[in-house]
């Protein structure tokens, strides 16, 4: 297929990363779907100074701010929701060696609907009169944070967010061709929004599918091949978080993370052990127990998987689909 | 557990279902207030239309409390997912959406809420780092805004109960009076703080929030020393009705895994 | 099912529609996914001077104009394609009858997302600088059409577009449970944003499915229940247009028609034959033509409904999930 | 058909075919301008990458020309079916889209299209009727605003063709010059009008058209005779390469109801 975008997720990190980038990625809850993978690879090749966008915090942040591989964020929640506070990101932020800006859930979405339209603002009508407006972590940049407008129509003053265009976005999501369309179940968040928004796109895909599966369900392809620089296959590339249809939450390991990323010792320890403790995806899958991939494949949701299933290519196939190999 | 049969918490819980409608679109947040709200669904209001902030419809979770509002449980039986621009956007912050149930890790006696930090004293013009980094607005900030009401779930605590949050995360009603108004906001603001100790409902007129109700459990003495303003009380402020044994019984299916019951 | 909302076209038409509402349809574009069969109930039932947003015109506004219901129009494009103008609207249009105000495909788009939001105004990037902006079919009720609004991080004027919130949306789907969750096949223009857009929604589908097909695809569901008001069956209801998985484009009728609509003699003939020459779903089909409806039905797009198709439920079988007949 | 074997019509196409550039971003319309874009792919640009105004991407057209950009001739192969908003807004108002084509019922010497209606005279201050509608700006807009480049393709003939158009539908350079900057739009504007005569592109300072080439079978005085203003020609001006075979069979195998050969 000649328009194959498959590569290895180090390669794409190589090719799709470099420091003091803006990086958007999950655009999803602290425990759905994000390219968690992407983020330990981000580690593993030592990026730095990143200027993270995440529509909400997720163990990827956690992990990346407790690395000490970010220097800014912006997002609208930087918890874990039952987990707790990202202890990584937490500590990163009062100990004042990340500057994090904070917005809502939905003016984040907003802001990448406005980065996909290339609009210079986007109205908000949520956000003003409170602090998301009157306080800015960036404030030393000089630029407003939410400054106001005033509607033509009614001469009423609401206020506009700025844009969002982050320079490479990790999208994960359920199922890839190797072109680059990409089906996402559960919900999207703000991926479709984010992967128009996005200046580069890559895709880190839980299975890689026949073609034929995108064209039997093209309303389902919400990622189309057409703005995607490249596809990643990894399986359980949000675990610990879970992927609906594919995979529950590790609530053990969303504990023991959590708890590692909350001193410097356990932040050293984790990345040695879950950062560069595998090599390649075998090692990744053995890291993960494969006993724990198992069980956490027993989803309750894993129906939402059958119509698809016929279309999955098998991982001993993948080889010969490669990009790179050429 | 208390001496009555049901915790502090669970409590609560009721309490904020009891603020639920039927047939009213709703959105809950993760956690406790899901639980509330799922409670309301199970026990008085079959028809309530529920979403979360992502954009999953028609679900009702399966095997206890889900992790996250975006949690397989979650997506097990759900007829529709689209995303955080529908649900907070389309249907919230629009004024659709006819309430939503919010935490708070401080709230003022304007019923303004912070979950973003804590700060030693005041922050002052420039942004300085927090003591104690919280998690931020989610989407509760666009449901304080947009949903035609807002009810607030929230330990009774001291430090939780503030003259002035430190730092204004969700609006409820500014600096009181009509100054909520000057924004234009779709949704009204906060019709209840539902606490572990009792129910707070805003004066109509200074929207300030005075003591509207205590448990059988607490008392108007005990609510007064645990709120960091001084709080007035309504002349109709009573004793809330205990929870029933089919409030109970439908609270604990919903709340399988036993959150609530562990007194905090 | 407690939450079925299933009505008859007649039904839905009595309850959701009066004279001069606004009324939004379609979405689509004019050969394409439109509630025809719904304006020609409203014709049948003599609605009048209604002020109709679509988003692209269609045979459903054709006839209505032709018919002399519709007073007022909002849309962004008034042909038919390669059928040429639609000239129902056309004469209606060039005699003064009917005020169109143009806007761009885009800008009908962003205007039922800016009601969805309920934004008070929309960001203009296009139709500025053209006569899109600048004349107005509606400038005698003083109400600017696209005025300036200036950004306020860069200090540049662009426009600014009026959102729109329709009193009633027909909104023809795919298919749809007796609850009111629907799925569309092929393109959705705008329905999306329509659909948060209006006051109130009616579904018109082309079939009903249990609602274990919409959770065995929930990603498909992109019109949820909770904002549905009713629910109407109505197979072939975009005929002569095409329901892409469902029957194709009938070339002949949409020539014919648009040749009627042309002159009042040919209107008011087809209004006789054609809007008011059935009792029934069963008259209509009969009117279409049982061999028609047979050979349109052999679309190539067949295969886009297989996977739905074990959940749709028998024609014989919905009389009981009739929600009136309580 | 000319003695050359080919139509006005098909020349037109191809000539607007060679504008779209392999692996390019590219919107078509309906009708004749989708005909030059799939001819494009067919012959040149395999890996254009094609979508219409309502999110239909990755098709091939199947059985001839499709009715409409939503139809099923277009639907059979999609690998991507979203909407309006993603591909007008998201990827063509946004700037990401390389070129478009759209087409037009008159042109002015900058460049600018009505497609909207035909009016005896000026317009007038006020909203009159017009004489003739047309079927309105649909995306032609905003192509005309956001690709990166536009080619209007438009039968040549003097009515077509005027000092200015009466009704502005779609900008080109508006006025010319700069004019066109003030307005922010993310695209270039029109890089060329393809016609049943020729080609005429913008002088890069006036960005007023001027006659770029003629097709075998016309000539520059024939373009001038057809064309409502005083049309100047580049130094170098000079005939168009005639199709080749190759061209002409790419053509035919996507015009397959022989649309463009019947001449007009």
């Amino acid at each position: 297929m000649g328009m194959g975008k498959l590569i290895s997720l180090a390669e794409a990190v190589r090719r799709f990363s470099w420091d003091g980038m803006q990086y958007a990625s999950g655009a999803a809850l602290p425990v759905g779907s994000d390219a968690v993978v992407f983020g330990r690879e981000l580690v593993r090749q030592g990026r730095r100074d990143l200027h993270a966008v995440f529509h909400a915090s997720s163990q990827q942040l956690n992990l990346l701010a407790a690395a000490g591989a970010v220097a800014k964020v912006e997002c609208g929640f930087s918890g874990l929701e039952v987990f707790g506070f990202a202890n990584g990101l937490r500590r990163a932020v009062e100990t004042g060696r990340l500057l994090l800006e904070d917005y809502s859930n939905l003016a984040m979405a907003l802001r990448f609907l406005g980065g996909a339209l290339n609009w210079p603002f986007v109205p908000a009508t949520t956000n003003i009169g409170s602090d998301l407006q009157y306080r800015s972590a960036f404030s030393g940049e000089g630029r407003p944070k939410i400054p106001p407008v005033r509607d033509p129509f009614s001469g009423r003053e609401i206020g506009a967010f700025s844009p969002l265009r982050p320079d490479v976005a990790a999208i994960h999501v359920t199922l890839a061709d190797v072109a680059g369309n990409a089906i996402m179940l559960g919900t999207e968040w703000s991926r479709f929004e984010l992967s128009r928004a996005a200046k580069r796109v890559v895709v880190i895909a839980d299975a890689i599918v026949d073609q034929d599966c995108m064209r039997q369900f093209p309303n389902l392809v919400r990622i189309p091949d057409i703005i995607v620089e490249a596809v990643v296959h990894w399986p359980f590339a949000a675990w610990p978080q879970a992927s609906p249809g594919m995979y529950d939450v590790d609530e053990e390991h969303m504990v023991l993370m959590n708890k590692a990323l909350a001193t410097d010792e356990g932040t050293a320890s984790y990345l040695q052990t879950y950062v560069r403790g595998y090599q390649d995806l075998d090692g990744y899958l053995d890291m993960i127990g494969r006993n724990r991939v198992e069980v956490l494949s027993r989803s309750e949701t894993s129906f939402l998987v059958d119509p698809f299933r016929r279309w999955i290519v098998p991982p001993e196939h993948l080889a010969g689909l490669r990009g790179e190999a050429a | 557990m208390s001496a009555a049969g049901y915790s502090r918490q669970e409590m609560m819980a009721i309490a904020t279902g009891r603020e639920i409608k039927d047939g009213e679109l709703a959105i809950f947040g993760v956690g406790l207030s899901m639980l509330a709200g799922y409670f309301a669904k199970e026990h008085h209001a079959p028809n309530v239309r529920a979403m979360t902030e992502g954009g999953v419809f028609g679900a009702t979770p399966v095997g206890g409390l889900p992790w996250g509002i975006e949690c397989n449980r979650i997506s097990a039986n759900a007829t529709s997912f689209t995303n955080a621009l529908d649900a907070l956007g389309f249907l919230v912050a629009s004024g659709r959406c006819d309430v939503g149930i919010i935490g708070a890790a401080q709230v003022d006696r304007f019923g303004n809420v912070n979950t973003t930090g804590i700060w030693e004293g005041e922050i002052g013009a420039d942004y300085r780092p927090p003591k104690t980094r919280l998690p931020g607005a989610g989407g509760a900030n666009d449901i304080a805004c947009g949903a035609k009401r807002t009810v607030i779930m929230v330990t009774h605590e001291p430090k939780r109960f503030a003259e002035r949050v430190t730092y204004l995360t969700s609006p409820g009603y500014l600096d009181g009076g009509d100054s909520r108004d000057r924004f234009g906001f779709q949704g009204g603001g906060p019709s209840a703080i539902v606490t572990t100790l009792g129910i707070l409902r805003p004066h109509p007129d200074t929207r300030e929030f005075w003591l509207d109700s205590w448990y059988p459990f607490s008392s108007a003495d005990e609510i007064r020393a645990n709120t960091g303003w001084d709080l007035k009380a309504f002349d109709h402020a009573r004793e809330v009705t205990e929870p029933s044994l089919a409030e109970l019984a439908a609270l604990r299916r919903v709340d399988q895994t036993g959150a609530l019951r562990k007194e905090k």
